[in-house]
């Protein structure tokens, strides 16, 4: 089957932000993306989990394919969101089916 | 005093108080006990529904006396008041970062629903009416209280934290809209709309509150297990003197608008409860620099408990004293 | 007309449909206010068990007379039928491809369940008894009018869409199953069980009605955000002129079987109530090609509002003009 | 015999079991109806907390007789007995691993707490009283079995299985401090707590457990299509032996322990039961190595609908002659 | 620690044809995947969100770690489910322990 | 914008087993981690959904993003826990933004 190489980039954020981060990425005109959710998770600032919250709290997963000439725009508009907050983003080589959808 | 100490015991021996400390002792004891994120959400908003149309539906029925919008505005009043008090008590008191001491200070202008809540049961229980339109006053306490944080903040050249789409966010916020949507139902509809849901927003209301406690309660607990270490006498000292001076505050712009004695009592808890689930949320967006752990810890393990067990009477007992009620 | 524009009024500021446009308020503003999809489904299932449970147990209370099978008879017919009326009216109205009407035809042909609770309810507000059957009507109805719609595609030579897997879980979709599952509960367990459960499934139902309707208008007003620009003037007529004919041909067959005012009422609502949520799935299975967003903001954004609000009091009000009930 | 009989077909076309056997056959038929995960959570915590609370509540109303330590001694005694028959009974009968034995005979010395829930509301079907303590008995029941398997297994040379974590963990599980901890605040606030959230835990209780049990069928019938091949005919002459043993052993404590009549049932109903929650749980953690299929299909496939539909009536009436109530 | 090539593939489809995927996949002999729920995202078809849904809406997203040489069969039997859908398909190099089990 | 190269282990754990991995983690002073919640899956012990289940059941996936030369000890601790029971190690090359994070 034909594949075409893409970078798989994933951002945890805080919930409060995801919305801020979606809009930042269809403003750079990266319209693909995937949200997940998260249950809890550790860090420097400590563990933390969703059980039993009400509010936005807790963070979220934003999964992103995306062709490697535009991973820097992508990286550009999420960076600018996360940055003065906590959160990790991380790319991976990957190979996709139907190119022409990214 | 006995009065106080009757009614705090009286008030410590109900399910609610019982099954919030059933929730801190369980997550104490570090037990897997936790109530599903899904469930404690449709629960909150089930409480707001409730609280909103009961407090809209009274409106109608009682009719709208010229107070209204007296305590509507002094609500606001108070909200963007509160967090200057908060925030100079802090400073005083405690070594918090500025960014610390103003989110903080964010919070106890805001107010905490479940706190008027447990405060209108008690009411109930001791047959004392209220406004139905404290409801509306709660709402309107819910965001100024961060605008007067931002702005202690822009204020030492941090910059402005002031941008639209977080006004939008903060006024639009899920809780506002529900409580003032439902109480703007409960206006309309009136008696007869209340009639025909009270099976489902009156008779099980208290026992909701229960288990919503119980999570309160596991969430509080495991907030403190974790925050040991941040949170110093000083920060107690602090979680318990602010609502003890908002309520006082409350108390007077009760007597100054003429409210009845629950409303003032109402007013006394508003100003002296602290937001959990609202301003958190806008503080990660706003400022994320600000340590959650302390806030949460404050609003929710200190002042939250403190409000709802001892609080609520002592509130009650001042208010009672002086409107000779 | 005077009646049914009071009917419409006094059916307007019911809580059922204030918390509906609460709703659509809130997502229209975009708040951040969100039901969690547990809580969501949930509801979906007590709603569905309840009105199944006490169709049965109406039946086993009043007896079955001999138009049961008539009527479902009668609906079955009616969802193979209608989207046939669906389809020709789509293609000569609209421009939308034969896949995309095909889709929308399915949806119009199956029904809404919370359209058929909605009327229920207004029935009971109004102390008109409707046969207890009625809820298997509403079930048989679901499936028929996709085989009706994938039929319409195939017509066209884009190959045959029947395939086993698809049609078994149309007909063991857990909405069917629930109903008629509920139903037959009912039916055994009688008066007697129904005693048993009322306080869980009767006392407050309409309560959970208001928020399940909080969380429609909130999909739907989301949906019509996005929608803007797909949705012009004559998809918009297509959505208010299809329950029209709908409730009018569901009149004709109320009133050739002999159903009393209730019944022929609620035969007219599900004829002219179009699914949002079996239908959608089976769709996106059978004719992945159709657009979700036309069908979904046809049915849940146009059609279930207007049922819901003009709809209901004007089927009644024919409905008593031609019985002269 | 008849009398059986008649108990076992009232009993068999109730809500509740009809609700299970919808379930089972919407699960057998492959149908998509489900409940979500945080709604069943969400209505487990709910039933586990009005069952505490009410017992509680019934033990601040009747005062405690000198047999509540006694039944919570024997419950425990039980516990950790009949893990021991269990296994017996398996490497006699079937050909079971002694790892899956055990893990197997860990689940009959716990206890279901819905099938306790189910039997308590036949026994006010049919206004027999029964000890308000019984759920501090069932709660006393959960774990020790626990304990039993692992020395089984650790017998046996396979190493030690008993680690500290793991004990707290089992002891600490969120099923027990939650009825536990409802059962101290029933106690502590008494009849009037119990008025004051009755329309909470009281009214709507079976209507909630009729879900709770369609979930049950559901899970069940998902779990015996999935455990076809693995489950033999002396497994399932074991799945319903066992609690016929437990049941006539509980019989005997509760006989010599002077407990009443519903009260003897109970224990019989807990002695026969077998845990479906906690149990598995901890044996995922503690014995990795035995095959959750076969567990899992026993207590929940076999024994449960077992107990829910001949093992009650059966039980209640052995009760009844044995004690001539 | 000793460790092996995989494959990780990463399948996002509807939720109506899970166990459509599901069930190719168990037909093609791929017999070990795991299923993640998805909150929401954004394609071509515009953005969606899971919050207060009521039917099998939305999306999963399925992953499967399977060896190098069985790749193609994995991705045929995918895409045979996937390809008059929406979907994505991306795929990963990836190193898995314990290999006996893939 | 600079990257860093880490290594991303997604580990699916049986969900009572979860705080003991956090926990091992922790000890071994892997203090970044985010779990996700898993709908359901397939292995060579059958199919599991998460739908309707009461207790802790099912599984969790574990995500950490470490540095490469510490992969060594988050295997180990991994292992340790995971070894005997049911569940899956997986590692891929990843990079990530804000190094001084890992
Ligand atoms: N190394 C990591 N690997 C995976 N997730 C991480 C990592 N570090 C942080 N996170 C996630 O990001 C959240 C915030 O991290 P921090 O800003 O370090 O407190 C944590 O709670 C985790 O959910
Ligand atoms: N580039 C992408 N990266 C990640 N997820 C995507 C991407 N494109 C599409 N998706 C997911 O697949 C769904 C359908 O995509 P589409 O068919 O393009 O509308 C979206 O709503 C996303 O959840
Ligand atoms: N090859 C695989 N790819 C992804 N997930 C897997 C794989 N094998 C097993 N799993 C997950 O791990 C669980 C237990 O696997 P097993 O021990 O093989 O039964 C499965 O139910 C899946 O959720
Ligand atoms: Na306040
Ligand atoms: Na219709
Ligand atoms: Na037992």
């Amino acid at each position: 089957m034909e594949m075409h190489d893409a970078k798989r980039v994933e951002i945890m954020i805080e919930a409060p932000l995801e919305r801020r981060l979606t809009d930042a990425l269809h403003a750079a005109e990266v319209t693909g993306f995937t949200v997940l959710p998260v249950l809890g998770g550790s860090g420097r600032s400590g563990r933390w989990s969703r059980d039993g919250q009400v509010g936005r709290a807790g963070m979220v997963a934003v999964i992103c394919l995306i062709k490697p000439e535009r991973l820097d725009t992508l990286l550009d508009a999420a960076f600018a969101v996360v940055e003065p907050h906590i959160g990790v983003v991380s790319i991976t080589d990957a190979q996709v089916l139907r190119a022409e959808r990214f | 005093m006995n009065a106080i100490f009757d009614l705090a015991v009286s008030n410590l021996i109900s399910p609610i108080i019982l099954s919030f400390a059933l929730g801190l002792a369980a997550a104490w004891a570090r037990s897997d006990l936790t109530i599903p994120e899904a469930v404690a959400k449709g629960m909150s908003i089930y409480l707001l529904f409730a609280i909103g149309f009961k407090g809209g539906a009274s409106v109608a029925a009682h009719g709208v006396d010229g107070t209204l919008l007296a305590a509507v505005g002094a609500g606001i009043v108070l909200s963007f008041g509160l967090p200057f008090i908060a925030f100079a008590l802090l400073k005083t008191m405690t070594s918090l970062s500025r960014t610390d001491a103003a989110a903080v200070a964010a919070h106890y202008g805001s107010i905490s629903i479940v706190t008027f809540v447990a405060a209108t049961s008690v009411l109930e229980g001791r047959m004392i009416d209220a406004e139905g339109y404290m409801v509306a006053v709660a709402a309107a306490m819910e965001a100024p209280a961060i605008l007067s944080a931002l702005w202690l903040v822009a204020k030492s050249g941090q910059g402005s934290k002031f941008d639209p789409t977080l006004m939008r966010e903060i006024l639009l916020n899920g809780s506002i809209v529900l409580l003032v949507g439902a109480f703007a139902i409960g206006v309309i509809t009136g008696e007869k709309g209340l009639a025909e849901i009270a099976p489902f927003i009156v008779s099980p209301f208290k026992g909701v509150l229960c288990l919503f406690l119980l999570d309160m309660g596991l969430i509080a607990g495991r907030g403190l297990r974790q925050a040991k270490g941040l949170i110093n006498l000083q920060l107690v000292a602090f979680g318990i003197a602010m609502p003890l001076i908002g309520s006082t505050i409350g108390l007077g712009f009760g007597m100054l608008i003429g409210l009845g004695l629950g409303g003032t009592v109402l007013m006394m808890v508003l100003a002296a409860s602290a937001s959990y689930i609202a301003v958190p949320a806008a503080m990660r967006v706003a400022l994320p620099e600000a340590n959650p752990t302390i806030y949460l810890t404050l609003s929710l393990g200190i002042t939250f408990p403190f409000n709802l067990t001892l609080g609520i009477p002592l509130y009650l007992t001042m208010a009672q004293w002086v409107t000779g009620g």
